[in-house]
């Protein structure tokens, strides 16, 4: 593809089996679907563990992609749908994911899935989605105890990404990356919404400013109205990130250097966070329905 | 009885057609609930209050900046669309600047013969608020029998008053069934009481709500009730969040708005000089945020409810761009949560985004039922 | 490229007599609890000669040019926003507003030249107005925080929302109901602070506002001359004095020095703006933080004489019989008692130009109009101010009138005290297009 | 006389090389990259080679467009004057349909309107404030959503059963409804419909703001999606004309008052 028409915005999609898992020895195989507004996401554990996943584009019908990324995560397992006990759906699209059993919002997926990758001792999730940002409190437990959602003009932070990847020709990725390689951080584009954002980056880059320094610029602004929501809600330590922009190093390290606090690492794929909650509360609901809980 | 009620709503403008044609009297527009429709009654006037369609008005944009609400665009673009051609005047009562441009601008581009301001006071909290009221009424009674070539009598203000009290207090009697464990009214069909009762004529609203009242002992709604929430804030005639809200295992079990119990919550108290006794109750009424200063009885007014309904969660809504109702959510919010009713924020618009509603609806329900079982 | 007259400029003599009468006052404000003073806090358009008659040490910094000041030093009010916003109040709310309730969270005091104090003054009273929906909510949160702080303050506001006819004179029954809220204010004042009340010290202050913003009305009126003596960007630090101190001595002394300096530059013929060619009004607030886009105007030749906000918001006016808007005419003499002092300071003050906008947008309307007639105006630059929905309510319809009197007009949306909204680069490209389709060149880079 | 226009818009640079103001010689466009300059330089280079002429064979060029200072006095293309688009839009409509009284011209960032007076000159105009901008963009964003193309949308749009009332106030406020709609089962073919009301609608705002006079022609970009010009119609509730070449008609302009500034000197 020439350079032109390469489309700087599209991820790449993924699955993986965990190898020395089985699930034929497994008592409960359940699994979590997390349809976002831009990503979707398929889990399956056996009892309580990791075994297999999927992560790819939502595409424009959503039930669809329910059934395809729940089949893409199966691929190869030899497992099929009716092996598997319980399904909770979650995400945007969670009342059209077909055979989930039960529908669990992403608020309370993404706190306890993050108490799954993180551990317990995680008190505040952060959550930046395609098209919501997510401010969650939580217990040991991984419970809810408050949350808050950006207001209407602060949407679309992670599409807004996808959209800013394809204006300064960098795959996002790596937008993230080449945002950080700038010497001084340049004041940041205005906050108020993606629209103004986008619109000073291309005036920006036609006064000549580099691509670093935009995209700097740029993630900085993002950074800025997300930490509005983070202090609105509260912050407690540990503090994680979850959703497919905590990968993005441009706004992780940020938040670390403006908020004052570093978010734990995670050891597993930080998108995964709402699927593995989802499958795990599969499991608490299939052990209450064959009378183990 | 509340599918009359509906159709009223859905069909106001043939209501109220059919109506002037029955009475030939005529019918006025208004905006906002300070308005004294006391008088309009006394002079045979049906009021008819003007709300919007929540589809994107944007007719109205050579004549309010878009950065003003919704709903003062909404009422407009209405007018401009020749939906209340019906009408023989409009009246506003003075309350956000707002809905002053809708009164405005329908007053400077759409024909209508009769366009009347009161000025109720904002100084609600003064002494010297009443006396104020009670001159601008007299105007506006003056004005009212220029138009209409009509005397209005006391016994016609003494008959305005008693249809008002009588419509409020029987909707506040259906409102006491809202404190049941199991509300035999959902907030849907409270909220379509009260907006057909500001579209429709008093004393025939009142019959189907005495009727009603016969029949609400014996009402079964067989639904679970679920969590018991509290709607405050803005204006609000949104009917489809409300349904949708009542579906995912909750029920509005009370309301701090315009178009429920705000509207229905004071009477007149009868004296000698009507003028007088119509002027205390919209002063002393349960105010809008735009007259409630210095002191904030519009959130005590809220929390008191919230205690009375036993609520457990409150949604607190702003139209976007609404200052007065905007500036009072942190201390409505800290209010409520005093006495422990958590409450979540909502930004409301023209049209209203569902699918990001429902999420934040959904995560607000499982934080107050704390997916106990599942932990 | 046409010969463009270049007419002489020369810097105001007066200019930093006023930055230190501004500057000394912010210090005495904050001062004032050291001397035994009293600190109150209300807006522009409250009745600041009421308070006056409590002593000579009874200082206010009003709320509206404070959020102006703020809005000029940008990390600053960055700062106030987002503590303003965590502590979840929406952002569509007035600017000035959030700038005033942001430095009580950040407990953070800025002085007019920039410098930030620590400690937020708490007022020992709020004596406010009400006329914009925001105006007695803005200190009834602003009590709110202090409160949460541990600082009870007292607080009396007078609704004057009893609406403005065009062209006729305001009832008795509206004067009155006025005039009853600041007499019964005068005791809650003795209450609250304790001190006996000196009606000569009103008597003062009422005369001194009265021909404070005669005088403002004056200096505005000299910008008829060509070249016109002041540019708008200069009026902003003059007539803010005004906004602050309308009730005091030394701002009728400014004045007064002030007018007499502008006579001198008109006779002169020294103009604000050397190649002033075309002249154009703007209205309400400007975006506090761009005011770089006065700078660029002046490339095109293109001065701004003021608008109705500089002229009207402290600026005192009358329509004369032959139909002119000119300075109000002064009462016939000095008032002598309480009741007289503020009789008479109602009086004078229901005719403020932006309280009639309030309720009939063709007041308004017809006031630029006016201006565009009398200062020889050639083009009205409309401010659509997301920041203040008090002075753009009706705005689209004052655009309205001005096009169907055939006036060009050129609207930009923005915000004159949170700079995030305001979009420069994008204004500015359209003002420059609006300048070419005047036939207008730039003149120099 | 040959003359050329130049139109540096948001996303594509537009040329026109024009023969005596009237019979247009060739046409030629490409996308704006990081080098305006370069990007500009490349597209007028290619209009020259397919006319097969010389830049000295141009005896005046006019720039116009969002970029038109990134090219002022640097050669080749060296334009002789510069113009704001609200300008050009108006001389190029005007040559076209004469009896053109209102313009609306929609690009990729940002939307225009224009009254033109008498000889195509212009009495008022409103260009989209920031809120309201970036229609052309939003079109491109939501057909991704869509896993649609993004020509396919305004067809798709055609073939709706359904009009759902959406947000015209902002792209942010409409992309939330589209979220909404792609997971609530609706048709693709229903929302495509409801983003280019949004999308009118938000464009119909701005120009009712300067008023609507007969007749109304749309130019830019955006004139080539069927699927805009309906709903635009309706929200105006008037007839559009849409000239030949819609996109070009900025540069077209440009190429005219090259003529007119040769003419003068």
């Amino acid at each position: 593809m020439s350079e032109k028409s390469r489309e700087f915005w599209r991820w790449r999609e993924y699955r993986h089996t965990q190898p020395d898992m089985d699930w034929h020895e497994a008592k409960m195989v359940t699994a979590g679907v997390d349809i976002g507004s831009v990503g979707s996401k398929a889990v399956v554990m056996l009892d309580g563990k990791l075994y297999a996943y999927s992560v790819m584009r939502t595409g424009g019908v959503s039930e669809e992609t329910a059934i395809k990324v729940t089949n893409w995560a199966l691929e190869g397992t030899g497992l099929k749908n009716e092996n598997v006990h319980y399904v909770v759906g979650t995400g945007y699209g969670r009342v059209n994911v077909p055979f989930a059993k039960r529908t669990i919002t992403e608020i309370a997926c993404h706190a306890r899935g993050a108490h799954y990758i993180y551990g317990p001792t995680v008190r505040t999730v952060l959550d930046i989605g395609g098209q919501d940002c997510k401010a969650i409190r939580c217990d040991e437990k991984g419970k809810v105890m408050s949350f808050l959602m950006n207001d209407k003009c602060a949407a679309g932070t992670g599409r807004g990404l996808e959209v800013f990847a394809d204006l300064i020709r960098v795959s996002i990725e790596e937008v993230g990356k080449v945002s950080l390689n700038v010497t001084k951080e340049p004041p940041p584009v205005s906050n108020t919404c993606v629209i103004f954002a986008k619109a000073e980056s291309v005036a920006l880059l036609r006064q000549g400013w580099p691509k670093e320094k935009v995209a700097a610029a740029y993630h900085l602004a993002m950074v800025n109205r997300i930490i509005d929501l983070l202090t609105k809600v509260g912050i407690e330590k540990d503090f994680v990130i979850t959703g497919g922009v905590a990968k993005n190093i441009g706004i992780a390290s940020r938040l670390e250097t403006n908020l004052g606090i570093k978010p734990l690492e995670p050891k597993l794929d930080p998108i995964l966070a709402g699927a593995i909650g989802a499958a795990l509360f599969a499991k608490a609901l299939y052990e209450k329905q064959i009378g183990l809980r | 009885m509340f599918t009359t009620f509906r159709e009223w709503i859905d069909n106001r403008h043939e209501y109220a057609k059919a109506w002037k044609q029955k009475t030939e009297n005529k019918a006025v527009g208004y905006f906002c609930t300070y308005v004294p429709e006391e008088i309009l009654y006394a002079a045979n006037i049906l009021p008819v209050r003007i709300l919007g369609s929540h589809e994107p008005p944007t007719v109205t944009e050579p004549y309010i900046f878009a950065m003003f609400c919704h709903l003062c665009r909404d009422c407009l673009a209405q007018g401009l669309k020749g939906r209340f051609d019906y009408i023989d005047g409009i009246v506003e009562g003075q309350s956000c600047l707002h809905l002053r441009q809708a009164f405005n601008a329908w007053r400077l581009h759409i024909p209508t013969d009769f366009a009347y301001y009161i000025h109720v006071p904002h100084g609600v909290q003064s002494p010297h608020a009443i006396p104020f009221l009670t001159q601008e009424l007299a105007k506006f009674k003056k004005a009212l029998e220029d138009w209409t070539g009509k005397k209005i009598t006391n016994e016609d203000l003494d008959r305005g008053i008693k249809a008002m009290n009588k419509n409020r207090e029987l909707m506040r009697k259906v409102y006491e069934y809202r404190k049941l464990d199991n509300p035999k009214i959902t907030g849907l069909e409270a909220m379509e009481m009260v907006l057909s009762s500001q579209m429709t004529d008093k004393d025939e609203h009142s019959k189907l709500l005495e009727k009603l009242l016969e029949e609400l002992p014996s009402r079964n709604l067989n639904r679970n009730p679920g969590v018991r929430l509290m709607i405050i804030g803005s204006e609000d005639d949104d009917r489809v969040f409300m349904k949708n809200v009542e579906a995912l295992g909750a029920t509005f079990v009370m309301d701090e708005h315009c178009t429920g119990s705000r509207y229905i919550w004071d009477d007149v108290v009868p004296h000698e000089d009507r003028l007088f006794a119509i002027a205390s109750r919209y002063v002393n009424r349960v105010p809008c945020p735009s007259k409630d200063w210095p002191e904030f009885t519009r959130v005590n007014q809220a929390v008191k409810l919230a205690k009375d309904f036993n609520v457990q969660g409150a949604l607190v809504i702003q139209n976007k761009f609404c200052d007065p109702h905007g500036i009072e959510i942190p201390p409505l919010r800290e209010a409520l949560k005093t006495i422990g009713v958590q409450t979540y924020p909502f930004e409301f618009d023209v049209t209203v985004p569902w699918g990001q509603f429902r999420t934040r609806v959904e995560a607000f329900l499982e934080t107050l039922t704390g997916l106990a079982e599942l932990f | 490229m046409t010969q463009v007259k270049e007419y002489p400029t020369e810097l105001l003599k007066i200019w930093n007599e006023g930055k230190q009468l501004r500057g000394k006052y912010y210090k005495n404000y904050l001062t004032a609890h050291e001397r035994g003073g009293l600190r109150w806090a209300g807006g522009a358009w409250s009745f600041s000669a009421i308070p006056a008659g409590l002593g000579e040490d009874v200082y206010c910094i009003t709320g509206e040019p404070h959020g102006a000041t703020i809005a000029f030093f940008k990390d600053f009010t960055a700062k106030c926003h987002e503590a303003v916003e965590a502590a979840g109040f929406p952002r569509t709310l007035c600017a000035y507003m959030r700038n005033y309730w942001g430095s009580i969270l950040l407990d953070k005091y800025i002085l007019a030249d920039g410098t930030v104090v620590d400690g937020h003054p708490a007022p020992d009273f709020i004596w406010q107005d009400h006329i914009c929906c925001s105006h007695g909510k803005w200190y009834q949160v602003a009590r709110w925080l202090e409160e949460k702080k541990g600082r009870k303050v007292p607080m009396y506001c007078v609704d004057v929302s009893v609406g403005y006819p065009m062209d006729k004179p305001l009832e008795e029954y509206k004067i009155n109901y006025i005039f009853q809220q600041l007499n019964d204010g005068i005791e809650w004042l003795e209450k609250v602070t304790g001190r006996t009340y000196n009606d000569k010290l009103l008597c003062e202050a009422v005369w001194n506002e009265i021909n404070a913003t005669r005088l403002w009305a004056e200096i505005c009126t000299l910008n008829q001359a060509v070249p016109a003596p002041l540019d708008e960007k200069s009026m902003y630090s003059l007539y803010v004095m005004g906004t602050l101190i309308k009730h005091r001595p030394e701002c009728v002394a400014f004045y007064e020095k002030l007018k007499a300096e502008v006579e001198g530059r008109v006779r002169r013929g020294i103009a604000a703006v050397a190649n002033e060619r075309f002249r154009v009004i703007t209205d309400t607030q400007p975006p506090w933080g761009f005011l770089k886009i006065f700078r660029e105007m002046e490339k095109y030749g293109v001065v701004s004489l003021g608008s109705l906000y500089t002229y009207g918001l402290i600026g005192m006016w009358k329509y004369r019989p032959d139909g002119t808007w000119a300075p109000k005419e002064l009462p016939p003499r000095k008032p002598q008692t309480r009741e007289e002092a503020v009789r008479m300071i109602v009086e004078w003050t229901v005719d403020r130009p932006e309280w009639a906008h309030f309720y009939v947008p063709e007041a308004k309307t017809k006031m630029i109009l006016s201006i565009v007639k009398q200062w020889k105006v050639d083009a009205v630059l409309l401010h659509y101010n997301r920041g203040c929905e008090g002075l753009s309510v009706h705005i689209a319809e004052n655009r309205h009138g001005l096009v169907e009197a055939g006036v060009p007009v050129f609207p930009f949306e923005g915000n004159m005290g949170d700079e995030r909204e305001f979009d420069f680069p994008g204004t500015l490209a359209r003002l420059t297009t609006f300048f070419e389709s005047m036939e207008l060149k730039k003149l120099k880079e | 006389m040959i003359t050329a226009g130049v139109d540096v818009g948001a996303k594509y640079v537009k040329t026109v090389l024009l023969e005596d103001g009237k019979n247009v010689l060739t046409r030629a466009n490409g996308i704006v990259g990081f080098d305006v300059w370069k990007s500009a330089t490349e597209v007028f280079e290619k209009a020259l080679l397919n006319a097969g002429l010389k830049r000295d064979q141009i005896a005046q060029v006019v720039a116009t467009g969002m970029g038109r200072k990134a090219i002022q006095k640097k050669p080749p293309i060296n334009p002789g004057e510069i113009v704001p688009e609200v300008i050009a839009d108006a001389k190029g409509a005007y040559h076209l349909i004469p009896t053109a009284k209102t313009i609306i011209d929609v690009g990729a960032e940002e939307g225009r309107g224009v009254k033109v007076g008498e000889n195509g000159k212009v009495k008022d105009f409103v260009i989209n404030e920031r809120c309201a901008a970036g229609a052309g963009t939003f079109i491109e964003t939501m057909a991704r959503a869509l896993e649609v193309g993004v020509k396919d949308m305004g067809p798709l749009a055609l073939k709706a059963t359904k009009a759902i009332p959406m947000n015209a106030q902002c792209c942010v406020f409409a992309e939330s409804e589209v979220v909404t709609l792609i997971h609530s089962k609706v048709s693709k073919e229903d929302i495509a419909k409801a983003i280019h009301d949004a999308m009118a609608g938000r464009i119909a705002s701005m120009v009712l703001r300067l008023g609507v006079e007969k007749d109304v022609v749309l130019i830019g970009g955006m004139a080539r999606n069927p699927g805009f010009l309906p709903p635009l119609k309706k929200e105006l509730n008037t007839e559009i004309l849409v000239p030949e070449n819609p996109e070009y008609v900025g540069a077209l302009g440009a190429a005219l008052l090259a003529l007119e500034t040769e003419g003068q000197k």
